[in-house]
């Protein structure tokens, strides 16, 4: 391989592992805190791609690459901001009318509500944009590159990069530093305990969702910069990608779910590269089924005694 | 259903030790059991076809159409009732199971298909097919099992996901996408079933859900599924009571994955053909949704849930327009519901398990089970000071 | 909303152990009862898990500056009563009545602002952050400078806990899980402190130890209940005690009485 | 709010639950007005229309909708009003063989049902075709090319066994439609080397088969090729694009359909720097113009410059445009790739109803004539598509595959020329 494909490809797997790692910091901190595979998480996703697709060709009415850096700073600000509080509130909703209720059912129960959730985002996406897949704007001039090693980067992959790293460092300070981001995982660790210790766990649960569904809707917005097109049905093969990534990393672990989505980046486009792309899913799971055999824990989690 | 749970509860309390005495009684109760499934099956097998012949069902669609419905309601019926083994009743969560259900699909269609050119009998490819789903199932399970909750629960999803891509990207042994078509229906005593006679696929259909009632009761009755219940709840606790936890699990995981394997012969030889996108996870999470929205654990509520949920699925989603059409209501009638589908069927899934997550007909043990652990209040559902999550 | 109330009950806390930091120290309490002047009053309180009637009809009294203890044998209800006084469970019937306020529909969370503090049994401190962040979850509800300075106040209670602040809570000692969650029961200022079994499988030596903390604890103006499977040395550093069995109080006295009753020596002192 | 939802929910399973216990009138959906003398046949339909498919399915049964309204407008057709009954053979939002049997069940045990358009999928026709077959009730699929359905296998057997032809398909089966797209591109466009992706799927994979077989027979390289699964259009084609620009192929061939990825795949090649590059495809990519939500063109935008289409049908269909803008009308959107072909075969089974039903003594009959005279190679249609006939297998008798180019100023496929692969 040439050192210039090689480039070329790590510079393709960040950028896609970038997607997978927004997503996956979601469905690690949901899972974290109450356990849930949250298969609705994945819709969430979706749902921000098309939300950030409808403030883009809607009220902003554009349809093609945005030269001024300014005005794309701009909007690509107001873009992230929207979307992720939007998603943010949809993700409470979500949280306290379809799992709340259920928290203390069987724990099988939640896990069906959603999916049904999932279903029902899917098909309100489909009834409202239509089932056909819808073209982004692509805001990002597809010309806007520099060569490194001979290899062409994209000022946009760059970008989706960068914004990634920095929404995970933020998490992470949020989760490691703060007030709150100890009250969620105290939470997470023992919520009774959590709750003699002053913490209101309904509204800190809630926080997470909000938080975990943000980040989602910036992978949304994310996804449609990039690839230009988007679906009602993206979510959810994402989010069971994601999902894999944070397990890969080790669930509960912010570190680890954004490495978990860097490597389901890596699987992917090398086996692209390698002429095993029809393959890619099967090797990303064959190396989760591996991952928990010899690493039960996953690659960054401790070991923990689970609840039977 | 009370003699079954207090022979539970009181096997569970002594620690899974068989009392001799009562022998002869449960023997009775064992043999009671089998003829109620039988009786039960005998008149729902009867009543299902002349029940159809009434108005109300007769104008919704053909008879031959609720029969073929029904059929296939066995299928899943059947699938329900062998994850119900490994989830309801060891506690196992298995988020793949569509996968043994394709092994099974394939190994008859490697059985019986001029695609292989070989021509096993039905009969025989149904204890092959269960064979080779149950090798898998402890293939899979052998080195996975001392994984715990959730975890197993991701393994199996993987699993579950990569088994239909190994078959649609395995072009020269299993046709790739296009599937393999073709495959020889059923004979008996030189009678060959055909396609279009539903028949004598329902009643086979009704043998083998009555044989597999049959069987997982006395399974469940024994002492494996004893052992499965105490691993169900305590796994510790099991395990100090003398349970091989491995052989166990893998017994259940590998009796599950059989009676997924039976369905997918069964399947397959009905539809003489099988390809690979009739597996992906759909399949597997809907037959999980028919165990817990039926009852997990007990046979009869996670029959009748797989019954339920099928025809929704499959009659009542798909004939709403026609229903509406003939409401004189014009808004109704305007509205096309096959659109709504997934609205709907995700409505319902979320307002079922508010209403009852415990299932619609859940096992009596169970039933005591939620009453006692959940005192309404959100502090009391982690009393585990290690709780399995944790953020980082 | 939550900050309101975290406010105003702040507020009152202040006041209230600025009162007794002065006055209330002197004030001994009496033998028999706490009477009019009870920090925490329950009134035929009972209390359900599931369909199990953990308590009876429980009714008892802890006075301003109080130890009162807790004995009975296992299952007896004693942590069920805490739980209902720190809101973790809710009594079906009955109230819970703390300095003058029926808190037995205030969820667990407003409690602690309130003024209660709950050690619970078995510790669950948060084996996954580190000691530092134990305790200053434990002054969830208070503000950083107070937090600054209460985390001296328990670092110099417990030596050890400022040796470990960095350690994970989980590569702890038995003994300095149970200081870090007293410590951390701490943090939020209780104005009572329910301690659950706080000496439960320590060496004796520890448990002299946290006996002792406790004594201070009180002596520095926390009100205690404290229950306890020792009911020995319980009844050696409480003012009063009562005796539960099966979800009903049986006997109830000054520990010096209790402690000297035949029945109570039989049953749970280990004296035969 | 709590209130509100806890209240919605239950109407919701109540609605469902009414649903299933009356089910009431008469069954079969009426489509357009019921006026008439009051004798009705029905015309089935099974298509993929819920879910992922949706946008497979929807335009199709459009077009059966749009023949059998202007039908019935026109007094109906042998003396009766045209009625359709449509299945939907996906589960949970997958099209699903089990289900296609279900419906094509319940098509052919009523009697009323003389013919029907469908199924999409070729892996569902694979499983109906068993039992329609025997049953002796044509079945006219739009879209179906996987030869299997209608050729015989390796060993000699066929999917409708010793029965009579009853299946027929208006589209050319992947052996002409591939082998078109390598002549053109290599005899046409004079490419000698190209890459090819196709989508894993029947049609796609299937159609990148045949192409790579002609295509190398005719003296091409391909340079690689890839399957990339995309079923639910959310796969990155970078990496594999990446990989082929290596070997400096001339063109990009896609086996697959636009909701696959036919689009995104064009633009990522522009993203990787093989933007100028010819990129030739099937049906399944020409599928409307740029003005349609998801189609092709509306999706490639400006990257679909130097794109290449087939189409397999004869471009001198009488009145391309017509059949267009009478389904934009009525409909107040664009065609989708497979709304034509569905009316070209509602066309034809009215033209066998109204051949035979004079002579039919009953319904059964009705049926058998039907079939029969749809069969009978004979007998030749004049549909939207052009003429068509079927041949002794039930495959269309044309041969000829319509080359179409994108033009991104238009925003439309423009008509290049056609391959006749009757003599090759």
């Amino acid at each position: 391989m040439e050192l210039s494909v090689l480039v070329q490809q790590f510079f393709n797997a960040l950028t896609l592992g970038s997607i997978y790692a927004l997503i996956a910091l979601g469905y690690t901190m949901v899972y974290g805190i109450i356990e849930l595979i949250n298969f609705a998480h994945g819709d969430v996703f979706m749902v921000g791609a098309f939300t950030a697709f409808w403030l883009l060709t809607v009220p902003l009415a554009l349809h093609g690459s945005v030269d001024n850096p300014v005005l794309l700073a701009g909007i690509l600000l107001l873009i992230f901001t929207v979307v992720m509080v939007f998603m943010g509130i949809v993700g409470v909703v979500i949280e306290r009318f379809a799992y709340r209720p259920l928290r203390n059912a069987p724990r099988l129960a939640p896990l069906l509500t959603a999916i049904g959730v999932s279903f029902i985002l899917q098909n309100i996406i489909q009834v409202v944009f239509g089932s056909s897949p819808r073209r982004t704007p692509q805001i990002f001039g597809n010309d806007a590159r520099f060569d490194l090693l001979g290899a062409s980067i994209s000022f946009r992959g760059v970008f989706i990069f960068l914004l990634a790293l920095g929404l995970i460092f933020a998490l992470q300070a949020f989760v490691g530093r703060t007030r709150l981001g100890r009250a969620m995982r105290s939470t997470a660790q023992d919520r009774e305990a959590a709750q003699l210790m002053g913490v209101n766990i309904n509204r800190t649960i809630a926080i997470t969702f909000f938080i975990g569904s943000a980040l989602a809707g910036a992978g949304g917005v994310v996804y449609g910069l990039h690839f230009g097109q988007i679906g009602f049905t993206i979510g959810f093969s994402a989010g069971l990608k994601a999902f894999t990534a944070a397990v890969l990393g080790g669930i509960g672990n912010t570190t680890g779910a954004a490495l978990g989505g860097f490597f389901i980046g890596f699987v992917e486009v090398y086996s692209g590269q390698f002429g095993l792309f029809r393959w890619s899913e099967a090797l990303v799971f064959a190396v989760l089924i591996l991952v928990l055999v010899f690493r039960p824990s996953g690659l960054l989690g401790q070991p923990l005694t689970e609840r039977a | 259903m009370t003699i079954q749970d207090d022979a539970e509860r009181r096997d569970l309390s002594s620690g899974d030790r068989m009392p001799g005495g009562l022998a002869p009684v449960r023997g009775f109760f064992e043999a009671h059991r089998s003829i109620s499934v039988i009786v039960g099956m005998a008149l729902v097998g009867l009543a299902l076809p002349l029940v159809v012949m009434l108005p109300p069902f007769s104008t919704f669609q053909a008879g031959a159409a609720w029969m073929n419905n029904f059929t296939l309601a066995g299928v899943y019926i059947l699938l329900a009732l062998g994850l119900n083994i490994v989830v309801g009743l060891a506690g196992l969560l298995d988020l793949g199971y569509a996968a043994f259900f394709a092994i099974g699909s394939y190994t008859y269609a490697f059985g019986a298909s001029p695609f292989s050119g070989l021509h096993i009998p039905f009969w025989p490819m149904l204890l092959i097919g269960a064979l080779m789903a149950a090798i898998f199932g402890v293939l899979l399970g052998a080195p996975t099992l001392r994984l715990r909750g959730d975890y197993l629960a991701i393994v199996t999803l993987g699993f579950g996901e990569i088994v239909p891509i190994v078959f649609k990207n395995s072009d020269t042994y299993t046709r790739g996408t296009n599937g393999i078509s073709s495959l020889y229906p059923p004979d008996l005593l030189g009678y060959r079933f055909s396609t279009i006679e539903i028949l004598p696929f329902y009643i086979v259909m009704l043998l083998l859900v009555t044989l597999a009632m049959i069987l997982i009761y006395r399974l469940q009755e024994s002492r494996l599924g004893r052992s499965w219940m105490a691993i169900r709840e305590d796994e510790l606790a099991a395990a100090s009571n003398g349970i091989n936890t491995v052989t166990t699990k893998l017994l259940a995981f590998a009796l599950g994955a059989s009676t997924a394997g039976l369905a997918g012969v069964f399947s397959s030889a009905k539809l003489t053909f099988t390809g690979p996108d009739q597996f992906l996870f759909t399949v597997s999470f809907t037959v999980l949704a028919m165990v817990v929205l039926g009852g997990m654990g007990n046979i009869w509520g996670v029959a009748l849930g797989a019954f339920i949920l099928y025809m929704i699925q499959s009659v009542l989603l798909k004939g709403l327009n026609q229903f509406f059409d003939a409401v004189p209501v014009p808004i109704l009638s305007d509205i096309d519901f096959v659109q709504y589908q997934f609205l709907l069927y995700g409505l319902a899934l979320v307002s079922m398990m508010l209403l009852r997550p415990e299932g619609l007909f859940p096992s009596k043990r169970r039933r005591r089970e939620l009453h006692t652990a959940a005192p309404g209040d959100d502090a009391a559902a982690t009393p585990a000071q290690e709780a399995g999550g944790a953020l980082q | 909303m939550t900050t309101d109330a975290t406010q105003t009950t702040d507020a009152t806390q202040t006041t209230d152990t600025a009162a007794t930091g002065t006055t209330a120290q002197a004030t001994p309490t009496q033998a028999g009862d706490a009477g009019g002047q009870a920090l925490l009053r329950l009134e035929n309180v009972h209390t359900y898990y599931g369909h199990i009637h953990a308590l009876k009809g429980i009714s008892l009294t802890v006075g301003r500056q109080e130890i009162v203890t807790l004995i009975g044998s296992n299952g007896a209800g004693k942590t069920t009563t805490l739980k209902t006084i720190s809101g973790l469970l809710r009594a079906r019937v009955g109230s819970v009545v703390f300095d003058g306020d029926d808190i037995s529909t205030v969820s667990a969370h407003e409690l602690v602002a309130r003024g209660i503090g709950h050690a619970p049994e078995g510790r669950r401190i948060f084996s996954r952050l580190t000691v530092l962040e134990n305790l200053q979850m434990g002054g969830f509800t208070r503000n950083s400078s107070e937090i600054r300075e209460d985390l001296g106040r328990v670092m110099e209670l417990f030596p050890r806990l400022k040796e470990r602040q960095h350690q994970k809570g989980g590569t702890l000692s038995g003994g300095e899980q149970q200081m870090l969650a007293i410590g951390r029961a701490l943090m939020s200022r209780p104005r009572v402190l329910l301690l659950d079994e706080p000496s439960l499988g320590l060496a004796p030596i520890l448990v002299q130890q946290i006996f002792s903390i406790i004594a201070e604890i009180n002596q520095q103006g926390t009100t205690i209940l404290l229950v306890e499977q020792n009911a020995l040395q319980a009844l050696k550093v409480a003012n009063r005690g009562y005796v539960l069995q099966t979800g009903n109080i049986i006997l109830a006295d000054t520990a010096a009485n209790l402690a000297a009753n035949e029945q109570v020596r039989q049953a749970y002192l280990g004296e035969i | 709010m709590q209130r509100h939802v806890r209240f919605a929910a239950p109407l919701a399973a109540v609605a469902l639950i009414l649903a299933a216990c009356s089910g009431t009138g008469n069954g079969n959906n009426a489509s357009g007005g019921s006026a008439g003398s009051g004798k009705k046949v029905t015309i089935g339909v099974d298509l993929p229309l819920s879910g992922g498919e949706a946008p497979n399915g929807e335009p199709t049964v459009k077009g059966v909708q749009l023949a059998v309204k202007e039908a019935n407008a026109n007094g109906g057709v042998g003396g009766y009003q045209i009625e359709l009954s449509i299945k939907d053979d996906a589960v949970n939002g997958v099209h699903n063989p089990d289900q296609g049997a279900t419906n094509v069940t319940e098509l052919v045990s009523n009697e009323n049902v003389i013919a029907m358009v469908g199924p999409y999928n070729s892996n569902v026709g694979a499983a109906e075709i068993p039992i329609t077959a025997p049953a002796g009730l044509l079945q006219c699929s739009p879209a179906n090319t996987a030869i299997s359905l209608t050729k015989p296998d390796a060993e000699g057997k066929l999917l409708r066994g010793d029965n009579k032809v009853s299946y027929v398909r208006v589209a050319a089966s992947d052996d002409f439609q591939g082998p078109a797209l390598a002549v053109y591109l290599h005899d046409i466009l004079k490419k000698n080397t190209v890459f090819v992706v196709d989508d894993t799927e029947t049609y796609g994979k299937g159609l990148a088969d045949e192409f790579v077989k002609k295509f190398e027979e005719l003296g091409g390289t391909v340079t690689g090729r890839q399957g990339v699964p995309n079923s639910d259009g959310s796969a990155d084609y970078t990496s594999v694009l990446t990989a082929a620009k290596g070997d400096n192929p001339e063109a990009v061939m896609y086996g697959g359909v636009t909701t696959t990825g036919g689009g995104k795949l064009r633009n990522q090649m522009a993203d990787v720097g093989m933007g100028d590059l010819p990129y030739i495809g099937g049906d399944g990519i020409v599928d409307g113009s740029a003005q349609t939500d998801g189609s092709y063109l509306n999706l490639a935008g400006e990257n679909a410059a130097n794109s290449f289409g087939s189409v397999a049908a004869i471009h001198d269909i009488p009145d391309p445009e017509g059949f267009a803008n009478k389904y934009k009308t009525e409909y107040n959107e664009d065609p989708g790739a497979y709304s034509a072909p569905a009316y070209a075969c509602t066309q034809i089974i009215l033209k066998a109803l109204e051949a035979s039903a004079s002579g039919a003594t009953d319904m059964k009959d009705l049926r058998a004539k039907v079939r029969a005279y749809v069969a009978d190679g004979g007998n030749s249609f004049d549909t939207v598509l052009g003429p068509v006939s079927f041949d002794e297998n039930g495959d269309t008798s044309q041969k000829i595959i319509s080359m179409y180019k994108a033009d991104t100023s238009a925003g439309d496929w423009v008509f290049d020329q056609q391959i006749d692969l009757s003599q090759k």
